[in-house]
């Protein structure tokens, strides 16, 4: 409660030229550059190759690099990678069998790929994997019966690594999709009955 | 596809007809937990715009069409989470965004902590990351999209999430 | 470090009753350990006559053997610190609350009766603050038993690398021999 | 529920539940308030709905791979938590950090203290029902979490810190960049301030609004932004020197000298707006001043600190953020402890509350500017 009337006609000055000052800043955006990424379709490079090569997106494996220490396993603290090695007792070759990421676990921090000595395990800057249905949150990156000769790195020579900044061929399954019955599908689906997943959709 | 020599194709037309404002009209309920909740505040901002895809935000459950499952669900909230799904209208979408929602994701360890929303509310779509873009829930988004033309108005779509448990 | 000494020597003398031993272990601080009966005295009196006016943490601690609460005073003006710590037997475990001390004393006392069990005497308002009401034990105790389940609530999930095993296994054509378990890692 | 503060004059109380679904409690917090007509009588603040139980995971869990759940802590401000951890741990170990390393968390740390406060007076305006404000503070926040992209490679929860260091240095090109923003961004400051912080009408709403006085602050634990508020000169980067903080000059803002009173919620506002200008100053010295040399000291990858405990706290966006770490010497530590700000700013509204109006709690609440998660962890 103002005491004068000065003060009231004072406070009145003030709360229009106040509202004029924001509206000012709001109008002279009419006029810059608008900030919007129109993601998905009216962009002139898709959004992932947009990213800098730091950022972390979902796992992706070279396993062709992969020299079958089990460090990435070891050091996750939720246990989202699951790796395989067995040895041919014949020839001593080792192999790995099995490399299986769940990204619906995945928390992106960084500690396997970092561990990585090869960089066959790092992250890639694709970021688009919502799926309906969970079972297509595991990425397999050895099919199921394969077997990849474990890298051996030649000494004093750099590790190629994966190549930075390209995305990763998709790594979902569009969520009407049927799954999978060809089992050299590398990326297939886990038959997993979730017990609160969504009811498989009626075929259309 | 409407031809009208062939007896079935109307309520294909209908659908379309019932799916498209549908889904160009999705109202999401303002319901952050956790981390996601920041990065679904930023893909409401001005960068990643999500009223271009008529999605808006709504505060009350009553409003909402697309229940966003933004961060992770200990005990103590399931009940609630449970609540605001019962109390939207049918037919409505639930997206878990984030690993926590997925399957508990990094505190899936933990005493407190529901193991995936999908122990209490049914879930249409999945999406990972921890936490994901806005643009990955731009696309997330898109994929609900899919999922609604989808819909049959004959079939009724989900029912209270009493049944879960 | 000089810190908690000083205090220790000051407090020695004004409350000669309380036996209070400097303690430390192989790295970081060191702290003043009071009799826990007496705790509520010694930090009135670092309160009231020596400044301590924030506390900065209250935590309880589970070593397995006992529990114990560490206190961490801290005096804004002279921006000197003071840990203190008492030490408390896990099946009755009462201490004075410091609640009419500090005002935060109040949620940080039912922070550690929620989680440890630590019944704080004299506390105005003790319930449980972080689990649900209804939560059966103390969950930072090292021996709580995780729930299976909260009403209804199945807290089990099937690690899906689990739920692959059997596919691998199908298609193992030469697996590895016992000899060389190690390698296949698949724990 | 038990008794009235007020004099119950007609008869007549309700007992209204804020949230936990609620637009402006900032998170799943839970206000159970007892309403005589329009006044709050009692407040009753039920949390705890996000507790994730990290503290029983971090005794779970070995001392490199607990860095990430450090972020989750709050997760508006992650690289305040990372550090405290990594503090903690380090002097444990008696590491030392390289300089440049220190240097690099100071950039990150303040960076985040910007959009971490970005955040805070945007959802303040926006709970006062002021939406363009928060729009624009989005906009500023897009920017530097693309910076922070660059810097650790995520947007909100970075995992950027490394025991005995940082991972990675600045990629090249990235501080011109920081610095070129940092010269709009202090023109973006005025600009918001001609967008809200000086509008009549909302600074009528806040001023003199729920006075916290600097006895009661200091009693209650509050800290950060709403402990200087209240007119309590005290922050931890000078009073309790970490990291690089000491070679950096800076002003400690207390909300005295504005509109309304020392302690109110327009005082709390302002002091954030300040900071951020602070925290920018900050940032640029330390990217002119980039020391050369290695930006992660040796460590073993198996880490087992010795036997003992130590209590590290840095000035957090939300106030002290303290780590109580106890090791027993093995590779998991036996008890980690975080103590947040949120936490302790959650005790004063029994004491303050009372007595406002239901729709000041919403300014109010949002002054105090509490997340969830750090209440709960």
């Amino acid at each position: 409660m103002s005491s004068t009337v000065f003060d009231y006609f004072t406070n009145i000055r003030n709360a229009f030229t106040s509202i004029f000052h924001g509206l000012a800043v709001t109008f002279s955006y009419l006029f810059r550059k608008p900030t919007t990424i129109q993601y998905p379709d009216r962009i002139d490079t898709p959004v992932q190759q947009m990213l800098p090569p730091l950022f972390r997106g979902i796992l992706e494996v070279d396993v062709g690099l992969c020299i079958g220490c089990n460090l990435c396993e070891k050091t996750c603290p939720l246990g989202c990678l699951r790796t395989a090695v067995v040895r041919d007792p014949e020839t001593n070759q080792r192999y790995i069998t099995r490399f299986d990421v769940d990204i619906s676990k995945c928390m992106v921090c960084g500690l396997c790929s970092e561990n990585c000595p090869t960089g066959a395990v790092r992250h890639s800057t694709e970021f688009e994997a919502s799926t309906a249905n969970m079972v297509n949150l595991v990425i397999r990156y050895v099919k199921p019966g394969e077997r990849i000769p474990v890298h051996k790195p030649v000494k004093g020579e750099e590790s190629p690594g994966l190549p930075q900044n390209e995305p990763i061929a998709r790594a979902h399954k569009e969520w009407d999709e049927p799954p999978p019955v060809d089992p050299d599908q590398v990326r297939g689906r886990v038959r997993w009955k979730n017990d609160g997943a969504p009811e498989e959709e009626q075929s259309s | 596809m409407y031809h009208w020599g062939e007896g079935f194709a109307m309520p294909t037309k209908l659908d379309w007809l019932l799916n498209t404002p549908r889904k160009n009209s999705i109202w999401y309920l303002l319901f952050a937990t956790a981390c996601c909740g920041i990065e679904l505040m930023q893909t409401g901002g001005p960068r990643t715009d999500l009223d271009r895809f008529g999605a808006v935000f709504r505060a009350t459950p009553r409003q909402a069409d697309l229940l966003l499952v933004a961060g992770s669900v200990t005990y103590k909230m399931a009940d609630r989470v449970r609540r605001l799904y019962d109390q939207m209208p049918e037919p409505k979408y639930v997206l878990a965004m984030g690993s926590c929602a997925n399957s508990g994701g990094l505190f899936a360890r933990s005493y407190s902590v529901v193991k995936g929303v999908d122990k209490i509310i049914p879930v249409d779509v999945y999406l990972p990351g921890c936490a994901p873009r806005p643009e990955a829930l731009n696309h997330a988004l898109l994929t609900i999209q899919k999922r609604m033309m989808k819909d049959k108005w004959s079939v009724r779509r989900t029912t209270s999430s009493e049944k879960l448990l | 470090m000089s810190d908690v000494k000083r205090m220790h020597e000051t407090l020695s003398r004004a409350l000669p009753d309380i036996p209070l031993e400097v303690e430390s272990a192989q790295a970081g601080m060191s702290w003043i350990h009071v009799p826990a009966e007496h705790i509520a005295a010694v930090i009135g009196h670092l309160r009231h006559t020596e400044g301590f006016d924030y506390l900065a943490c209250l935590t309880g601690i589970d070593t397995g053997e006992e529990l114990q609460i560490a206190y961490t005073l801290r005096s804004l003006p002279d921006k000197t610190e003071c840990a203190l710590k008492i030490s408390l037997p896990r099946d009755e475990a009462v201490v004075p609350t410091i609640s009419h001390l500090y005002g935060v004393a109040d949620w940080f006392e039912r922070e550690v009766f929620d989680l440890y069990g630590v019944h704080f005497d004299g506390h105005p308002d003790l319930r449980r603050i972080m689990m649900p009401d209804d939560w059966e034990g103390h969950p930072l105790r090292k021996d709580y038993v995780f729930p299976s389940e909260y009403h209804g609530i199945s807290a089990e999930r099937p690690d899906p690398h689990d739920l692959l095993d059997p596919e691998y296994e199908a298609c193992a054509v030469d697996p590895a021999p016992k000899s060389d378990s190690k390698e296949g890692s698949t724990s | 529920m038990t008794q009235l503060i007020l004099e119950d004059q007609h008869g007549e109380t309700t007992m209204v539940n804020m949230g936990p679904q609620h637009p402006s409690t900032h998170g799943v917090i839970n206000l159970r308030l007892l309403l005589q007509g329009e006044v709050i009588a009692k407040i009753d603040p039920i949390v705890g709905f996000l507790h994730r139980s990290i503290e029983k995971l971090g005794e779970m869990t070995p001392y490199p791979g607990f860095l990430p759940y450090t972020d989750r802590v709050d997760y508006l401000s992650a690289m305040f938590g990372n550090q405290v951890y990594c503090m903690a741990v380090e002097e444990l170990l008696g590491v030392e950090v390289p300089r440049r390393a220190e240097y690099l968390r100071v950039i990150a740390c303040e960076l985040n203290r910007i959009i971490s406060h970005l955040i805070a007076v945007g959802t303040m305006a926006m709970d006062l029902g002021a939406f363009t404000p928060f729009l624009h503070a989005i906009r500023e926040r897009e920017t530097v979490n693309d910076f922070m992209e660059r810097i650790c490679g995520a947007r909100i929860n970075y995992s950027y810190m490394r025991i005995g260091g940082v991972p990675r240095d600045l990629e090249p090109g990235l501080d011109k960049d920081i610095l070129k923003f940092l010269d709009r961004f202090e023109k973006f400051i005025p600009e918001f301030n001609r967008l809200i912080t000086g509008n009549e009408i909302f600074v009528r709403r806040l001023i003199d609004l729920a006075v916290i006085p600097a006895a009661d602050a200091i009693s209650c634990g509050l800290s950060g932004p709403n402990l200087r508020s209240s007119g309590v000169d005290y922050d931890l980067r000078r009073d309790r020197p970490y990291s690089a903080y000491p070679e950096f000059e800076f002003r400690v803002v207390t909300g005295e000298g504005y509109r309304g009173q020392t302690g109110d919620c327009y005082a709390r506002y302002w002091v954030r707006i300040d900071e951020m200008l602070e925290s920018a100053k900050i940032v640029r010295q330390a990217l002119l001043g980039l020391p050369e040399g290695d930006v992660k000291a040796k460590v073993p990858r198996k880490i087992t600190p010795p036997k003992g405990e130590v209590y590290s706290a840095v000035e957090s966006s939300r106030g002290e953020m303290g780590c109580y770490l106890v090791s027993d010497g093995g590779e998991q530590p036996l008890r980690v402890r975080f103590r947040t700000g949120s936490f302790t700013a959650m005790t004063v509204l029994p004491k303050i509350v009372p007595g406002l109006m239901v729709a000041d709690l919403t300014a109010f609440f949002g002054s105090l500017d509490v997340v969830a998660p750090e209440i709960d962890r």
